[in-house]
């Protein structure tokens, strides 16, 4: 990071004030479906810095992932919710040390990780096309598991399913 | 339009923290660019919307702000600016505000991937297809915002009923979509429409059975996503008032309005291009395509003439069909379409393993589809001229009629059957 | 946020549909009790349209009261004055001539095609379909032609008048209205195959709330929608009256077509079928059309003996009935209106059970309830 | 079934002499206010009188014999006859037994003679005020009702529109003159 200051270091920083401050809205909103639109920020944010860093495809997929499906099913359940009224408070308030214990250990392995990584310096970022490399390693050498992760998502719709029809047809 | 910025900076000799500045620039100007002609397209179709909507209800529709009414989004945009932007005093305010926004994003971002023509594309990306899946996921997003932050129940049933909607067409659609993307090898729309051809039996639609099926369940899908009738359940006038954006007003109303019609060509676009050989010219090769302005120019015509008739299907089937019950809709998604575009997907791909790229088999098919798709098509004009004959009623297509009314009796007849009961002057004969 | 009820274990949510919901036909209120999208109670709030024109007959002379009647329901005018015009002339024991029964035979016809053209309209348009909504509009626009050139009104005829009708057809008219019938009959099965046979209209209303026999029956439903539940029962044909027994036509009965027998389809084929049957009646009545006086001498100032009697026709929305008591005076001492729209609506509360709320959409469309009618 | 055999049938069936009247359609049938119901039931369960269907019910105010009459005009689809059940009651405090156990189709009726009538009913699932608002005052249908000058604050009468209003009563035209006045 020696060298100007470039126009990408700006978005970065950008980005990564949205995602942090995504994240923070996320935690400490006391309305839960405001925190939930937060985690939006937070993950077009990282989105971005997908983007950012040439990893476009995982950037697509970052955001239909995770805004097209997780977010969407989180607002579900929350909106579904019967006492959604009362339920202004994200978390119970017993469990705050705790939840501040554990991100403190997170944030712990965190940075020791992040001292220890021997980061290589690289001049410019490479915009070249990842998809066609990444399809070759799903369909080669990353067959297997690929096929493994198939099968698993496939029990567990089918899981879904059987439960579904259960719920409602039982009354 | 990188060229062009390396262009320039080398010759107005500028230091790199000019060249980003520089090439920051130029993409914003970009990206107005793309959302102004997207906008435009969004208006223009407020306008064909209604003026088809006159025709199929035997009226004329709207004729009154310019020629022909064509000036009509204008003055409804203008409306809709100086209204005044109601927030209701129950809703949750920053999210109500900031609702029309995702919604809007999310539809002209993926205005940046349309190929337009072989040259015009504001962002040939690599990986075309999947932004476009990945972007206009954020409409959603923006309707949950809509249907939660009005606090009004009928727009939470909008806002939930969009949701499970969206999220469940969406995997057909995306589906439908990548069984093409399997045949093309790639997912640069730009590539895409460069591996089909003018004619029509190049195009995927009519190049294997699978891609003619795909089209349907991508189309069929995309209106779903679009909210669009049959599918319009999350604004179902009759049922829950106006859904998500019953509580909205002046232009944020405006916005989601123009993000429904911007996404309506949006899907005719994608489709253009995916199924239907966008530019694509018969009979003129890519290659030569590129030197020649007129060709270009040719090129753009076909692929908005071919998006254009994809938008006027879509809005004649609002003007035609009734709207499916809520567990009708997600039973059509979940039993028929889905699976629909799974095997479609696994047929197209075992298709470019079995049948040789290029070979006589792959030409028969093509030629039969085309065949088959126009007698279709020709099947379907003849039954309804025969309905029309039948009622008496003339065929009018005429978009572009500057208004009639024709009577329904004999004029003369008429007027001296009414004069009886006319209200007679004082000292006038009867 | 919103207010959640918790009954016996479940949790509902109050939903307040009206007094101006676009699929409340006029100004109606329905309180839903919904778990999502499963309705638990529908209960319907009436009134909002009620002007006392039981209370309002008390004060009017007895051929004053007659343009009221057209306000009873705005849709059926018609109807609502023959059965009052039919009440006063059995108390008086007045014959109408011929040739006024059958002019009012052709124009409650004509007002039933109308009626009916506005609620199979409002079907489609309710469950989604705008464009035969504004098709049927279009035929309708004939009709109300017609009635204006006849009688100068397009909607609240004011035609009959006690003893007769106001005006005569000449023979233009009567051909004009021929040619309606004849370009009309063309236009019913290409409704139907528009809409009628659309696949998403027919699961959309096939099998959705469907009526039994004995309940419709036990809640008075009339006219279509009692014929769709599979009762067949017409006054016309089964306690004729007026000009109806000289012609001939078929009352069309709910089967089930492609659900189950009273269910929305069936009220919805039952009154595309009265439709037809309605051209046949116009036609022959013009066919048979006698020549004579069209108004029997009633005296000016009108006293009708003390007494009372319920008169009742086959209006578009089946039995319209007329309580009329008298006393002797020159104005009704008390008149009650029996009418289709108020059963209708109040069995509602009862089959909304358990239907999704696009279906109860659906169910208000095809009971062809009417606020005005209900209200009075 | 004739009327008269209707009516001798019912008689039978309740033990006991009614007055009868009308002919034809209009044919009625008078029972004691206390036998309502039980008339109402012998008649929809009654061999041979089957009258199924509840066609209305309503009344007539008398003031003069201070009574209020409650008619309820009835039809059988089975049998093809028809009947008006009739009952007086005491216009000082009128109270009859609800129908809806018989009829379902009583129940909204009743509600509507409740309250335009002041009638009670016994037995009633869900007495409401159907067509007025909840808090409307007093029985429009009975003869003696005076309309309230004012409901809610808001008046029940406006001035006739074309009669001039007299100074200081009719709403002030604070906008534009209409027609406007010549320049």
């Amino acid at each position: 990071m020696n060298g100007d200051f470039t126009l990408a270091d700006g978005v970065f920083w950008l980005l990564s004030a949205a995602t942090a401050l995504g994240g923070l809205g996320a935690a400490l909103s006391r309305n839960i479906v405001r925190a939930v639109f937060f985690l939006l920020l937070t993950f077009a944010g990282v989105a971005g810095l997908y983007g950012l860093l040439s990893a476009d495809f995982l950037a697509a997929v970052q955001l239909m992932v995770y805004v097209g499906g997780v977010l969407v099913l989180m607002l579900f359940a929350v909106m579904l919710t019967s006492q959604i009224d009362q339920a202004h408070q994200s978390n119970p308030v017993g469990s705050r040390w705790l939840g501040i214990a554990c991100g403190a250990a997170m944030l712990a392995v965190l940075w020791t990780t992040l001292v220890r990584a021997p980061f290589l310096e690289e001049s410019a970022p490479a915009y070249a096309p990842t998809t066609a490399e990444l399809g070759h390693t799903l369909t080669g050498i990353g067959f297997l598991p690929l096929l493994a992760v198939g099968l698993l998502l496939c029990a567990v719709i089918v899981g879904a399913v059987v439960v579904a029809r259960r719920g409602p047809g039982t009354e | 339009m990188r060229a062009l910025a390396e262009y320039l900076a080398a010759s107005w000799q500028l230091s790199p923290l000019g060249r980003e500045l520089l090439s920051a620039g130029l993409i914003l100007l970009t990206a107005i660019v793309v959302f102004a002609v997207a906008l435009l397209i969004a208006a223009l179709l407020t306008w064909l919307e209604r003026r088809v909507a006159g025709r199929v209800q035997s009226r004329v529709g709207p004729n009154r702000v310019g020629p022909l009414g064509l000036l009509q989004w204008l003055a409804d945009g203008l409306k809709m600016i100086l209204k005044e932007d109601v927030v209701p005093a129950a809703a949750d305010r920053p999210l109500f505000l900031l609702a029309p926004y995702p919604v809007m994003i999310g539809v002209f971002a993926a205005f940046a991937t349309v190929p337009f023509s072989q040259l015009l594309i504001a962002a040939d990306l690599d990986v075309g297809v999947l932004y476009l899946i990945a972007v206009t996921s954020l409409v959603v997003v923006g309707i949950l915002m809509a249907g939660w932050g009005s606090n009004n129940k009928w727009s939470l049933l909008g806002g939930i009923r969009s949701a499970a909607q969206i999220v469940a067409y969406e995997v057909p659609a995306a589906l439908a979509l990548l069984s093409v993307v399997v045949m093309a090898g790639t997912l640069s729309l730009q590539s895409i429409v460069a591996a089909q051809g003018g004619w029509p039996w190049e195009w995927y639609l009519l190049r294997t059975p699978f891609g003619f099926v795909a089209f349907f369940i991508y189309f069929t899908a995309a209106v779903a996503e679009g909210n669009r009738t049959p599918f319009d359940l999350p604004e179902a006038e009759s049922e829950l008032v106006a859904g998500y954006n019953t509580e909205y007003s002046g232009i944020r109303f405006g916005g989601f309005f123009l993000g429904e019609f911007a996404n309506i060509y949006l899907m005719s676009a994608i489709a253009s291009a995916l199924f239907f050989g966008g530019w694509q010219i018969p009979g003129v090769t890519p290659a030569e395509q590129v030197g020649s302005v007129w060709w270009q120019a040719l090129g753009f015509l076909v692929f908005v003439a071919k998006a254009g008739v994809g938008c006027l299907v879509v809005i004649l089937l609002r003007w035609t069909f009734p709207r499916l019950r809520v567990d009708q809709l997600t039973a059509l998604c979940y039993r028929y379409l889905a699976p629909g575009a799974f095997l479609c997907l696994v047929g197209n791909a075992l298709w470019i393993v079995l049948v040789p790229a290029g070979s006589l088999f792959e030409r028969m098919v093509g030629y039969g589809m085309t065949a088959v798709a126009a007698a279709l098509g020709l099947w379907f004009v003849l039954r309804m001229r025969r309905h029309m004959v039948s009622t008496g009623d003339r065929l009018d297509l005429d978009l572009f009629a500057r208004g009639h009314t024709r009577a329904a009796f004999d004029p003369a007849w008429q007027a001296r059957a009414y004069g009886r009961f006319r209200r007679r002057r004082p000292g006038e004969a009867s | 946020m919103s207010e959640i009820v918790e009954t016996a274990g479940r949790e509902e949510l109050i939903l307040n549909m009206g007094p101006h919901h676009p699929s409340t036909h006029g100004v109606l209120r329905f309180v839903l009790h919904t778990d999502g999208e499963i309705m638990r109670l529908a209960r319907p709030d009436i009134g909002y349209l009620h002007r006392g024109l039981e209370k309002l007959a008390e004060g009017q002379s007895y051929p004053g009261y007659l343009p009221f009647c057209d306000r009873v329901n705005y849709l059926e005018g018609i109807f609502c004055e023959q059965a009052y015009a039919m009440a006063v002339e059995r108390l008086l024991k007045i014959e109408v001539p011929p040739r006024a029964e059958a002019l009012r035979t052709i124009t409650a016809e004509l007002n039933r095609i109308a009626n009916h053209h506005i609620c199979l309209g409002c079907i489609s348009m309710d469950i989604g379909a705008y464009t035969p909504f504004v098709y049927l509009l279009r035929e309708r626009e004939r009709i109300n032609d017609l009635m204006e050139a006849l009688c100068g009104n397009r909607l609240t005829y004011h035609y009959l008048r006690l003893g007769g009708v106001a005006h005569d057809a000449d023979d233009a008219w009567l051909k004009n209205a021929l040619a309606f019938v004849d370009k009309f009959e063309r236009v019913i099965p290409e409704f139907e195959s528009l809409i009628g046979k659309n696949e998403i209209l027919v699961r959309r209303l096939a099998g959705v709330a469907s009526i039994c026999g004995a309940d419709a029956v036990a809640y008075g439903l009339v006219g279509p929608n009692l014929r769709a539940s599979g009762v067949d029962w017409d006054l016309r044909r089964d306690a004729p009256y007026s000009f109806y027994p000289r012609l001939s036509f078929e009352v069309p009965v709910g089967k089930g077509e492609r659900g189950t027998v009273g269910d929305c389809y069936d009220r919805f084929l039952v009154r595309v079928e009265e439709m037809r049957q309605s051209c046949r009646l116009v036609r022959q009545a013009i066919e048979k059309l006698p020549a004579g006086d069209i108004r029997a001498k009633v005296p000016r100032v009108l006293k009708i003996p003390a007494g009372e009697t319920y008169a009742c026709v086959e209006g578009a929305r089946g039995e319209l009935g007329v309580y009329l008591v008298s006393d002797g005076s020159d104005k009704p001492y008390r008149l009650k209106w029996r009418t289709g729209s108020f059963a209708a609506m109040s069995i509602i509360e009862t089959v909304s059970r358990g239907l999704m709320i696009a279906d109860l959409v659906a169910l208000i469309a095809s009971l062809d309830v009417i606020a005005p009618e209900t209200d009075r | 079934m004739n009327p008269t055999e209707i009516q001798e049938r019912l008689g039978q069936r309740l033990g006991a002499s009614l007055e009868c009247g009308g002919a034809g359609a209009d044919a009625f049938v008078i029972v004691p206010a206390e036998r309502w119901l039980e008339a109402a039931r012998a008649l929809r369960e009654g061999e041979g009188l089957d009258f199924d269907y509840l066609r209305s019910l309503t009344a007539v105010d008398r003031p003069a014999e201070g009574k209020i009459d409650v008619a309820a005009h009835l039809f059988s689809y089975k049998r093809r006859h028809a009947l008006t059940l009739k009952t007086r009651l005491d216009r000082a405090a009128p109270r009859i037994a609800s129908l809806g156990a018989v009829w379902p189709a009583a129940h909204w009726h009743e509600r509507e003679l409740w309250e335009m009538f002041g009638v009670a009913i016994e037995n009633h699932p869900d007495l409401r005020h159907l067509l007025l608002p909840e808090d409307w005052p007093g029985h429009p249908l009975r003869k003696d009702y005076a309309m309230p000058e004012r409901y809610q604050g808001i008046p029940t009468r406006r001035p006739a529109p074309l009669a001039e209003p007299a100074a200081g009563t009719g709403p002030t035209n604070t906008g534009p003159k209409n027609p406007p006045e010549a320049p």
